[in-house]
């Protein structure tokens, strides 16, 4: 079988690239698909650990964070509609209302 | 009947509160009997207490009547008691039978003024405070009278307030009389300190037991004695009483001649125990006594200003009653305190007749040759200026006498010349004043000379009287050599203090000097004034330096001015906008803009982008785990 | 044959993050992203999650992936966005990227050693997941529920047009 | 469980201010009458306090207690001899700062007395307060009202001057916070029972270090308050900027919870810390005496001129304080209500040139007496009980401050007789300033003499000065028990320390039982010799 360091390591690596694509993307839209890959990351290593530790806990939580991944998509989604009505731009550097 | 006497400063003081109250509504006539009345309500009580008094024997001394506990916290307890005993027999009698006399002239006087009400508030509200003072039984509620008389003295020096050197004369009388007072009060507070009681009866205790030591004795006396200076206007305190001529005649004549003034000495007779005790702080009351007496006495010779003589001739005058005191003998300062509120106040009050004659001139310059046109006003300032010069059967050579020959027994020659110095510069002075004013010739302003007119008999009547007691008051204190029994006074007040004997040859001589010294002024004011009329002003420009500095009163106002008013105000300023301004608010308004100045900087830092707050996060997201690892 | 299953499906995986990363085009970067989610499907389905795998492909790669191409669709730009003007935060963010990475590998230390336990039977069948959320799981599964319902109204409120008054 | 008559005072006005919310803006005079009325009340049932007031015990009076948060926060008032007079002091004033304003205030009416009796509320929730955390909360709500009523109804540099009175003031509260929270975490480990209570701290003893910290924290608090130099500069900018009515209630009462939170808390607690402070805290007074009385002396402005002349007397109050006997702080009380009558009364007066006007500079008057003859009468009277005049008010508080701070040092009370000089030197130049000399400025001569409303609220004010000059036996009574309890507290726990200074048993601890027998039997006998 497949050691599960194998697994981890992907995981680790892939929550990485999520990580560099949510710098290196500019627009809402991507940066908010980077996130899911990230989620995604971390949804790997629960599954992982999941089965190492032969409990089923581990792929009930993957469920619920797809689940929340879901709803948070569409408020998520929402939001970024409404600031391009706005705003015009889904451009990170136009939306800078914090600036202090 | 005798215990009744407690009422004699409260008929004043309700009335002064009726007045205050509906003043404004109610009819001048009605105004005018009420706070005379009043008045002559108090000096009738206070005849019936005096009778009563001397039928008390004398072991009962003094008569108190304590109304309540006034102030009590702890060690310092204060009644609301009065007392009366030989002493504040004299005050009362004197203060209350002035006092009337004079508000029965303010009725004339000020019969066309529009303060009316508030100006018989006022002097009754002073009679309310003087006798207060007089018949207090404790030194803090002597210290209400005290501060009580300051105020009237305030309220009626600036009475007339639309001229600014009334407002401003009356600031000066209250500040300065404030400072002697701050003085005054931490006398009262050693007092309590190192005798535990403000009670008199109880001050005289601890001085004769033995409870106080001699330095605390001359502290306590020498505080009270700058309080004294303030009040009774001596040296170095004196500056604010002749501005206070500013206010109303009658209110010189009560306030600033016959009564309020003479606090000093009275204050000091009613401790005399501690000023017996304490050989060092009578003979710095008897040295400046001696000194106000000549000092204000130069400066009366050449001021042209009618009241401003009288003013430093009252200052020069009460020199001689702290002469009195300082030598120990308080009655013959009493004596004088005496004599001197008939004869002072019946000079102000016909140099106020003079004035209301001529349309309120006071400058002597312009009056001149006035004998003729007031006949009642001529005579009777006569009669106190012969008073007041020493001249002998008049009141004022006895008192003054006494003074002398107190001094003179007691080995101070030093003080006794100077003594004698003021004496022929007083009868000098005064005579210069009556020949100016109504001998030689007039130079009054010829629409003034149309109008001078004697005084309506409101005004000449207290004259009279007062003029009758000018004369007479005396009698009651004839010299030692006429026999002993003879000095009533004497006999009644029983203060203490140590009255040197001398022999009689001596006192038939010292007795003479002063005759001849009085008639010496009065000589030389004639031939001044009179017979060689071109005299002064050649004096006056072959020593241009002293007649300037004498006119000028030694530049003593002006120094004050510079070195104490001027210099707080200018220092004041200075701390005001460097350090307060600057320092203090400026540390504060300081640490605020760093705030600010930070805040700006770290706003940097908020771009508003997410990406970089992500980034920091991050940031913080590794070095968390590396620190986890490592 | 596990072994290569593996390799394969992540070096997709890998590859099309990267290629998704490297793109300009959004509708390119979401197709990449399915094609990413779909072979973490498989790598699911090789860790004994049969369940969660086609949830992962019919959740993510079917509805959210959908909803990003609608999203897209309506924003509609098109031309594509002009470079980044700090091109420092590529190399800042990816250096701490790689740091990241290395140290989370690190922290995997201790797992290299752990044998692969055999598969077990029935591990991740739908059936036992579905007991599970309905019995120990019951209420964090309402309160999911609870929770899509209001990202749904959510979502609704916020885009729909508002009546001016 | 009596009737709660405390707790009455205290949310009265509260009441008040809630019920104001539900009056229509545009009732000026019914929202006007209704707070009058309710500040009134509050005022006639605080005089039951007054006359039901036992003044021969140290326990605190009219006691209500109640479980509120737990943990030894309870809601717990009562009072004694030293705030009995305070809350009168309060509840006398509102009512007349209320009737100041009436035509002062020309917008948001409504708003203004709600926050004028939310004030209310929270100075006399400080005065009544038993539970130290009872009393931070009022101590900090009272800030709000204040606030607002500077902020709002202000002068042109109100935000400024708001501003730096509430940072100020937030600046020591904060520290005080903190002091308390530490008190109550040390008197846990000292007894093992939660507690806030001000009796049961009053009863810990702490180590001399940790007194010095905890002494300093609330010591700046209540500096501030006062406010002692040089922390005072926020207090000219707020009296200048706020409204009259403000102007009245913050220099008649707020000032005071300074001076009061020292006697309540900072004594009592840390004697030790005092006694090593009092050096500093003593010379920081009479800088504060004699550099008031000259700040004041050449301002311009009336109102900051009145401000300074607080910062003089409350100099000489902190100086009472701090000289420890029975005389002294008897007179600081006694001139803690004389100073909120006649500095109230000042601001009054103050208040009512600028209607008149609009202008407080002083150089903008001249010869008012002759166009206002009632209130040149009034207005003396002010300045005369301000300076001390015996008969009126301030002489009583005067003599016995200084009688107190002479007995504990001789030159300091010297020096501080200066206060005598100085206030009659800027109160009477000002008054010559603006009321006599010939009338020159024709603006003048438009002003009207006081009017009913305004002799109406000034009438009280001047009978207390005389009755409380005249017949101070009624009010200084009722302080003796309390303030000697006071000193004994402190001598006591002095003594503990110098019995042993070295024991190390006594770190924070509490007054041991056997000790503390003794204390009440003490505590019997001084009110048997009182």
């Amino acid at each position: 079988m497949i050691p599960i360091s194998y697994f981890l390591i992907l995981s680790a690596v892939l929550f990485a690239l999520g990580m560099v694509a949510f710098f290196v993307k500019k627009d809402l839209i991507t940066m908010f698909m980077a996130i899911e890959i990230m989620l995604n990351a971390a949804n790997l290593a629960f599954i992982t650990l999941a089965k190492s530790a032969s409990s089923l806990n581990g792929q009930v939580i993957v469920f619920f964070v797809i689940t929340v991944a879901a709803a948070e998509a569409s408020v998520g989604l929402a939001i970024i509609l409404l600031i391009f009505k706005q705003k015009k731009s889904v451009k990170t550097e136009d939306i800078s209302l914090m600036k202090g | 009947m005798s215990d009744i006497f407690w009422l004699i400063p409260f008929v004043p003081a309700l009335s002064a509160l009726i007045l205050a109250v509906f003043g404004t509504k109610l009819p001048k006539k009605y105004i005018s009997y009420q706070a005379c009345g009043a008045v002559l309500i108090s000096f009738g009580i206070s005849i019936i207490s005096f009778i009563g008094l001397l039928q008390t024997p004398q072991q009962n001394y003094p008569l108190v009547k304590n109304l309540f506990t006034w102030i009590h916290a702890g060690l310092f307890k204060a009644n609301l008691s009065l007392q009366f005993d030989p002493l504040s027999a004299v005050m009362a009698l004197v203060v209350s039978l002035v006092g009337f006399l004079i508000h029965v002239y303010s009725v004339g006087y000020m019969a066309e003024d529009k303060g009316y009400s508030r100006y018989f508030t006022y002097l009754n509200l002073f009679t309310f405070s003087m006798l207060l003072l007089v018949m207090a039984s404790n030194i803090v509620l002597m210290f209400v009278g005290w501060e009580g008389v300051g105020l009237c003295s305030y309220l009626l020096i600036g009475f007339w307030f639309e001229k600014h050197s009334a407002a401003t004369a009356g600031k000066k009388a209250f500040l300065v009389n404030r400072i002697g007072d701050a003085a005054f009060l931490l006398g009262i507070l050693f007092i309590f300190i190192h005798i535990g009681s403000g009670e008199f009866t109880a001050i005289h205790q601890a001085v004769g037991g033995g409870a106080v030591t001699q330095g605390v004795a001359t502290l306590i006396a020498i505080l009270l004695f700058i309080g004294a200076t303030g009040k009774s206007a001596q040296i170095p305190l004196y500056v604010w009483l002749p501005d206070a001529m500013e206010g109303p005649t009658p209110v010189s004549a009560l306030i600033h001649a016959a009564t309020m003034v003479t606090a000093g000495v009275y204050m000091v007779s009613r401790l005399n125990s501690l000023y017996a005790f304490s050989a060092a702080a009578a003979e710095i009351v008897a040295l400046v006594g001696a000194l106000t007496a000549v000092y204000a006495a130069t400066m009366a010779l050449v001021q042209n200003d009618i009241k401003r003589v009288l003013a430093y001739s009252t200052i020069s005058q009460i020199g001689y009653m702290f002469i009195g005191c300082g030598v120990g003998a308080y009655t013959a300062g009493m004596f004088h305190l005496y004599t001197h509120a008939f004869f002072k106040s019946l000079l102000f009050l016909a140099a106020g007749s003079v004035m209301h004659a001529l349309s309120g001139e006071l400058d002597m310059k312009k009056m001149g040759g006035l004998k003729k046109y007031l006949p009642l006003t001529y005579p009777t300032f006569l009669v106190g200026a012969i008073a007041i010069a020493g001249v002998p059967f008049f009141s004022g050579f006895f008192s003054k006498d006494a003074i002398l020959t107190s001094a003179f027994a007691k080995g101070e020659y030093f003080i006794w010349a100077l003594g004698i110095a003021g004496a022929v510069l007083t009868a000098f002075y005064i005579f210069r004043l009556i020949f100016l004013t109504f001998h030689g010739k007039e130079r009054m302003k010829p629409q003034v000379k149309e109008h001078i007119h004697e005084s309506p008999p409101v005004m000449t009547i207290p004259l009279i009287i007062l003029a009758f007691f000018s004369f007479g008051a005396g009698y009651i204190g004839l010299p030692a050599v006429l026999g002993q029994k003879l000095n009533v006074f004497n006999q009644f007040l029983k203060l203490g203090g140590h009255e040197a004997h001398i022999s009689m040859g001596i006192e038939w001589l010292l007795i003479l000097i002063s005759i001849a010294v009085a008639f010496t002024g009065i000589f030389l004011a004639y031939m001044f004034y009179i017979l060689k009329p071109y005299v002064p002003s050649m004096m006056a420009s072959k020593y241009p330096r002293l007649y300037k500095v004498l006119y000028n009163k030694y530049y003593v106002d002006e120094f004050y001015n510079a070195a104490f008013v001027n210099s707080t105000i200018k220092g004041s300023e200075l701390i005001y906008n460097h350090f307060d301004l600057k320092v203090i608010d400026g540390a504060v308004n300081g640490t605020a803009s760093s705030t600010n100045f930070s805040g700006k900087i770290l706003s940097y830092f908020q771009s508003g982008l997410i990406k970089d707050y992500a980034l920091v996060f991050l940031l913080g997201v590794v070095i968390f785990i590396g620190y986890l690892l490592f | 044959m596990a072994y290569t299953l593996f390799f394969l499906l992540s070096i997709v995986c890998i590859g099309s993050i990267i290629g998704m990363i490297a793109t300009k085009n959004q509708v390119y970067n979401a197709y990449l992203l399915v094609l990413a989610f779909a072979s973490m499907g498989g790598l699911f389905a090789l860790l004994q999650a049969p369940f969660i795998a086609a949830v992962q492909i019919i959740i993510y790669a079917g509805a959210i992936l959908v909803l990003f191409i609608f999203v897209i669709m309506m924003i509609n730009l098109r031309q594509g966005l002009p470079p980044e003007k700090k091109k420092w935060t590529y190399y800042f963010s990816g250096g701490i990227a790689a740091v990241l990475a290395g140290e989370l590998i690190l922290s995997l230390k201790g797992t290299f050693s752990i044998e692969p336990s055999a598969p077990m039977e029935n591990f991740g069948s739908p059936t036992r997941i579905g007991r599970l959320l309905f019995t120990e799981y019951l209420y964090p599964f309402e309160i999911t529920s609870v929770l899509i319902l209001a990202a749904i109204v959510g979502a609704i409120v916020l885009v729909k047009k508002r009546e001016k008054k | 469980m009596t009737f709660p008559l405390l707790s009455l005072i205290t949310f009265l006005p509260l009441a008040g201010s809630v019920l104001l919310i539900f009056i229509p803006k545009e009732k000026r005079a019914s929202l006007l009458y209704l707070a009058l009325i309710f500040s009134l009340i509050t005022f006639i049932v605080s005089l039951f306090l007054f006359f039901n007031f036992n003044g021969h015990t140290a326990d605190p009076q009219f006691v209500e207690k109640a479980p509120w948060i737990g943990y030894g926060i309870n809601y717990h008032i009562g009072i004694d001899g030293i705030s009995l007079f305070l809350i009168l002091l309060t509840t006398f004033l509102f009512p007349i700062a209320i009737l100041s304003s009436w035509n002062y205030i020309q917008s948001r009416v409504k708003e203004y007395l709600i926050f004028i009796l939310m004030l209310e509320t929270g100075i006399i929730g400080v005065f009544v307060s038993l539970n130290l955390f009872l009393f931070y909360v009022f101590w900090e709500a009272m800030l709000i009202p204040m606030y607002f009523l500077i902020g709002t109804w202000g002068g042109p540099r109100r935000i400024y001057a708001t501003l730096k009175f509430v940072l100020f003031t937030m600046l020591g509260s904060l520290l005080m916070l903190v002091a308390i929270f530490s008190l109550y975490s040390l008197y846990f480990k000292a007894s093992g029972t939660y507690s806030f209570n001000i009796f049961d701290f009053h009863n810990l003893m702490l180590s001399s270090n940790m007194q010095i910290w905890l002494f300093l924290a609330f010591a700046l608090a209540f500096a501030i308050k006062v406010p002692m130099f040089p922390f005072h500069t926020w207090l000219p900018d707020a009296h200048v900027q706020a409204p009259t009515a403000g102007s009245v209630i913050l220099a008649a009462v707020l000032l005071k919870m300074g001076a009061y939170g020292f006697l309540r808390f900072a004594l009592p607690i840390f004697p030790q810390a005092v006694e090593k402070f009092l050096p500093l805290l003593a010379i920081l007074s009479l800088i504060g005496i004699i550099y008031g009385g000259l700040m004041a002396l050449i301002q311009k402005d009336a109102k900051s001129l009145v401000a300074y002349s607080s910062v003089s007397h409350m100099g000489l109050i902190m100086l009472a304080v701090f000289s420890l006997n029975l005389e002294s702080i008897e007179g600081a009380i006694y001139q803690m209500i004389n100073h909120g009558l006649s500095t109230g009364a000042l601001f009054l007066c103050v208040g009512i040139l600028y209607e008149r006007a609009h202008t407080r500079l002083i150089k903008d008057f001249g010869g008012v007496s002759k166009q206002m003859p009632v209130f040149a009468a009034f207005f003396l009277i002010c300045i005369l009980s301000s300076v001390g005049l015996p008969g009126l008010n301030g002489f009583v508080g005067e003599i016995l401050c200084i009688f107190g701070v002479f007995k504990a040092n001789q030159v300091l009370a010297i020096l501080g007789v200066s206060t005598v000089i100085l206030a009659a030197g800027y109160l009477l130049w000002m008054y010559q300033r603006i009321m006599h000399g010939p009338l020159e400025k024709k603006k003048i001569l438009s002003f009207k003499d006081m009017n009913i409303r305004e002799i109406i609220y000034f009438v009280p004010i001047i009978i207390m000065m005389f009755w409380l000059g005249i017949y101070p036996q009624m009010f200084l009574r009722k302080m003796d028990v309390s303030v000697q309890h006071l000193l004994n507290q402190m001598a006591q726990k002095e003594k503990i320390l110098t019995q042993n200074p070295k024991d190390p048993s006594i770190k924070n601890q509490l007054i041991p039982k056997s000790l503390e027998k003794e204390h009440h039997k003490n505590k019997k006998k001084e009110e048997k010799t009182l």
